[in-house]
């Protein structure tokens, strides 16, 4: 008769010690010919992609041509995947929609309802309240 | 309609080729995949040894053990997710890309001789056979012993009076495979999926795979839903898990001289920083003879149940709450719809306190005496 | 343990100096129960009356209003749990000053006082060869009465015969048939229930 | 069946108005259900009693034995008991060593294969030390070799206490005294006891002063009893 254990995994807090950024790769995929791809086309034919990928060493970039409409589709750590279509945007706009990804943390975004603002791991630090705890001479009598 | 045909007709060229230059390099084994006909590829054996486009797959094979086998660091430098992830991690420079890609090796990739036979085997192999010395063999264990002590440390520096079960069950919690499995598909490692034979035909730069985790990984089965089930741990989670230590494994080895500190630091920031709640893991039998031997043994006076409030008692829906008290100190408080409840789990919430004790800093260091046994 | 009040982490933003408000020297005043500028009693639950507490900024005792089962926060903890050099021994001495009262006031649930240790070797096999010749005369309760001693004693120095543990399975075995499928599934619950007793 | 020598203590206890009750402690063999006299429960059959321990025969005799004061270790007498008292020892009912050696086990274990990373003598074994690859001077290809578990083994570190001449002193029960040690677990007994005196090192003297008693005292070749020696004639 000794202590039981129930089995327990630990839960990941990512930027509680070690960050880790969660867009690990953005795929940029355009088309030579159609005229909706001139905005991509633009970005990566300017100097923008090279400042980005410098400043952020750790996003592997990759650029793919392929017919169709242009394509910035981001990856994540959690296995997610995002993608913007951005035909007919401008270089300006298309460096906005691949910036947008970057900053995305992959999860699925959902509204939140009323009183649903406060995500924790952690327990209440000062409990539950309990009217058998409520100090004697401030009791509630009925 | 033409288009298809011709395409069909160079994948299987190109399959039969594999095929045949694999066999005659002796490395991996095959079976048929679907859309060719293994008989006739049998037959052809002797003949089709030597074509132009099986000479260029040997090479692209050869090519691709060697870069494996002795990780150039220029080549290495040239692959995207090796470079990206050195960054992510924040590893130091003294960390050789090669020595991440050799972590991201496992031997399992290196398959035992019987699934090297072509009524078992593997079909089109993601990875190429390494040898002994060039993978996350010995780094996976050093790995392993580090993090075990260090967590070990940790967590009874942190609780020195966890019980063994739960202590042991709480560095589960943190190292386990499964957990060291998330870990590294946080960190963005990425599985080799494809085959060598695709990535033949697809023209891709060998040095794309350093940055993979290269793994036994049965593509038969991922296509056909067959699965190979063998002694060998050849799960993507073990994979995983074997990288993640291997990694933690190298950070030590570049760091240690320079400065000691830095890969446990790793650890703390990666792995000690997860949530775990300790209070959730025990699951006491009979608590209030547990604490009545803790008294007796650590010297207080025996443990009493008093009633401190109550409200219902007569009603469907009662209330109680019951204290524990070693003298005048009231050890620990339970509630509950019963007396009996209300007891026990008084019971239940003193011995936690006795065992989730977190010592403060400018303490000389708790030795416990061992947890009760009744 | 010690916690600032929404009202004073406000004003305190109004004070550079937080030592003006924080005395570390002086008794710290308790606060009973949550301040509010209307009545307490009967307006607790209206927040505004809670924002607009006329309190003067400073250092407040405010204990938790909750019941502390499971929480290993360590002003919960028992000052007789730490060890010696522990530097919040003293401090939850004080804290917990009224433990005493209640220890005093505070009806027991049972005692069965000290335990005695008072049988022989002698005694013990007389328990087992009673329990052995007539196990439906003799049965624990019997033996304990007649020895002083608990139930639970008797089990722990004797066991009943093969047969007579059979037997008794049998019956209970019995009368669990007979049970409605519904009664079945509210025992199972009922012990599901219990274990979550022994947990945090 | 019962050989009894009665053992009246002088504790008197009066719960029942009517009744007066005499603590009986019992000694001599086992009766199911009645409280042992301590005297008896805390002695081991050599004789050893664990109330009354000479600081001049026990504690300092383990400090010499492993040439604490020489690496700079200060044990106190507590723990010394504490690492050399296995859980079998009177029901767990005094400070034991199961965590300590855990931990030790541990510590131990990590700085063993640091130890295998820096050697060199595996190279020749295995014959082709040209293929080898070093990451940063250290030989990763070493660890999980015959030689490297060999060195940590259970067999191993309780060669070593049995060579130091601790045995005598552990203080732990056996399953059946009548059988032989492997069936008792002597082995893992008294491994414990190693890995508790690291893990005890460890806790109240610091990794550095730990790793030191390790490198220069478990792992030297040249003391005559060390767990290289042990593990190299064993093989």
């Amino acid at each position: 008769m000794v202590v039981k254990v129930l089995k327990q995994s630990s839960i990941a807090r990512n930027g509680v010690g070690a960050f880790i950024f969660p867009c690990k790769k953005i795929t940029l995929q355009y088309c030579n010919w159609g005229g909706s791809s001139q905005g991509v086309r633009d970005f990566l034919t300017s100097k923008r992609l090279n400042l980005i990928a410098q400043k952020y060493p750790f996003i592997q970039f990759e650029v793919v041509k392929k017919s169709g409409h242009p394509l910035i589709r981001g990856h994540y750590t959690n296995g997610k995947e995002k993608v913007i279509c951005v035909r007919n945007l401008n270089i300006d706009h298309v460096e906005n929609k691949l910036k947008l990804l970057k900053d995305s943390s992959g999860e699925q975004l959902r509204d939140r309802v009323k009183n649903d603002y406060v995500e924790t791991l952690n327990s209440s630090v000062r409990g539950v309240w309990s009217p058998m705890h409520v100090d004697p001479s401030m009791r509630h009598r009925v | 309609m033409s288009q298809l045909a011709l395409l069909s007709s160079r994948v299987l060229r190109s399959s039969r080729v594999a095929a045949a230059s694999r066999r005659a390099t002796l490395t991996a084994s095959l079976t048929c995949t679907r859309g060719i006909n293994w008989s006739s590829v049998k037959s052809q054996k002797q003949e089709i040894l030597s074509t132009p486009e099986l000479n260029k797959y040997k090479e692209y094979y050869a090519n691709l053990q060697h870069v494996i086998n002795s990780v150039p660091n220029e080549l290495a430098a040239k692959s995207p997710s090796l470079v990206t992830l050195h960054r992510r991690l924040q590893l130091p420079d003294s960390f050789e890309l090669s020595t991440l890609a050799r972590c991201l090796t496992c031997r399992s990739s290196q398959l035992p001789v019987d699934l090297n036979t072509l009524s078992v085997g593997a079909a089109l192999p993601t990875t190429t056979p390494t040898s002994d010395f060039q993978d996350n063999h010995g780094l996976n264990i050093f790995g392993k012993n580090l993090l075990t002590y260090y967590v070990t440390q940790q967590l009874l520096a942190k609780y020195p009076r966890l019980p063994t079960v739960v202590l042991n069950a709480a560095v589960d919690a943190y190292i386990s495979q499964n957990v060291l499995a998330s870990i590294g598909m946080s960190w963005g490692i990425e599985v080799e999926n494809s085959s060598i034979l695709k990535r033949y035909l697809k023209e891709e730069p060998v040095q794309l795979t350093l940055g993979r985790l290269r793994f036994f990984n049965n593509t038969l089965g991922h296509e056909d839903g067959v699965k190979l089930i063998t002694s060998h741990n050849f799960s993507k989670e073990a994979a995983y898990a074997l990288a993640v230590r291997s990694i933690i494994g190298a950070l030590w080895a570049y760091t240690h001289e320079t400065n000691p500190e830095f890969a446990f630091k790793f650890i703390d920031d990666h792995i000690l920083s997860r949530k775990l709640d300790v209070s959730r893991m025990f699951q006491f039998e009979q608590p209030t003879r547990e604490l009545a031997v803790l008294c007796r043994r650590e010297g207080l006076e025996r443990p009493i149940s008093k009633l401190l409030a109550e409200s219902g008692r007569l009603s469907k829906a009662p209330v109680f709450i019951v204290g524990v008290f070693s003298g005048d100190e009231k050890l620990g408080e339970g509630f509950g719809s019963s007396l009996k409840e209300a007891k026990a789990r008084a019971a239940t919430d003193a011995l936690m306190k006795w065992y989730c004790y977190e010592p403060v800093g400018g303490q000389s260091p708790v030795v416990d005496h061992g947890a009760v046994i009744v | 343990m010690i916690s600032f009040t929404r009202k004073i982490s406000i004003s305190a933003l109004r004070y550079k100096d937080l030592s003006k408000i924080v005395n570390v020297n002086g008794k710290i005043t308790e606060l009973k129960g949550t301040p509010n500028l209307y009545n307490p009693k009967s307006s607790a639950s209206n927040y505004r009356g809670v924002l607009r507490a006329k309190i003067d900024p400073g250092t407040y005792y405010y204990p938790s209003q909750s019941s502390s089962t499971g929480s290993i926060n360590s002003e919960t903890f028992p000052s007789a749990f730490l060890p010696k050099d522990d530097p919040r021994k003293q401090i939850l001495t004080d804290l917990r000053a009224n433990d005493k009262v209640q220890s005093q006031l505070a009806p027991e649930l049972h005692n069965k006082g000290e335990k005695t240790y008072h049988l022989e070797p002698k005694d013990i096999t007389e328990i087992i060869a009673l329990r052995k010749q007539d196990p439906e005369k003799y049965t624990r309760k019997v033996l304990a009465k007649k020895y002083g001693v608990s139930p639970l004693f008797i089990s722990l120095v004797s066991s009943a015969s093969e047969e007579r543990k059979n037997e008794m399975s049998r019956r209970l075995n019995e009368i669990q048939q007979r049970w409605h499928a519904k009664r079945k599934v509210a025992r199972e619950d009922r012990k599901k229930r219990k274990e979550l007793w022994y947990r945090a | 069946m019962l050989t009894v020598t009665k053992n009246y203590s002088m504790s008197w206890a009066r719960l029942a108005p009517r009744a007066r009750y005499i603590t009986y402690l019992h000694s001599g063999s086992r009766v199911r259900g009645i409280k042992r006299d301590p005297a008896e429960y805390l002695r081991l059959p050599s004789g050893l009693s664990y109330t009354d321990l000479q600081p001049q025969s026990y504690h300092d005799r383990v400090r010499s034995e492993l040439n604490l004061s020489s690496h700079g270790i200060e044990l106190s007498n507590e723990i010394i008991v504490q690492c050399l008292t296995h859980k079998s020892f009177a029901h767990g009912s005094k400070p034991y060593n199961e965590k300590l050696a855990a931990l030790g086990a541990q510590f131990l274990k990590y700085h063993a294969s640091v130890h295998s990373l820096k050697s060199q003598d595996a190279d020749v074994a295995k014959g082709n030390a040209s293929v080898r690859i070093n990451i940063n001077g250290l030989n990763f290809t070493n660890l999980g070799t015959q030689f490297s578990k060999q060195l940590i083994a259970k067999q191993t570190t309780a060669k070593f206490i049995k060579a130091r001449q601790l045995d005598s002193l552990v203080f732990w029960k056996r399953r059946d005294p009548l059988k032989n040690d492997v069936y008792n677990g002597e082995s893992s007994v008294l491994s414990s006891v190693l890995n508790a005196i690291v893990g005890g090192i460890l806790t109240t003297n610091g990794p550095q002063k730990a790793a030191a008693f390790i490198e220069k005292e478990l792992l030297n070749c040249e003391k005559e009893v060390s767990l290289i020696n042990i593990a190299n004639t064993s093989n």
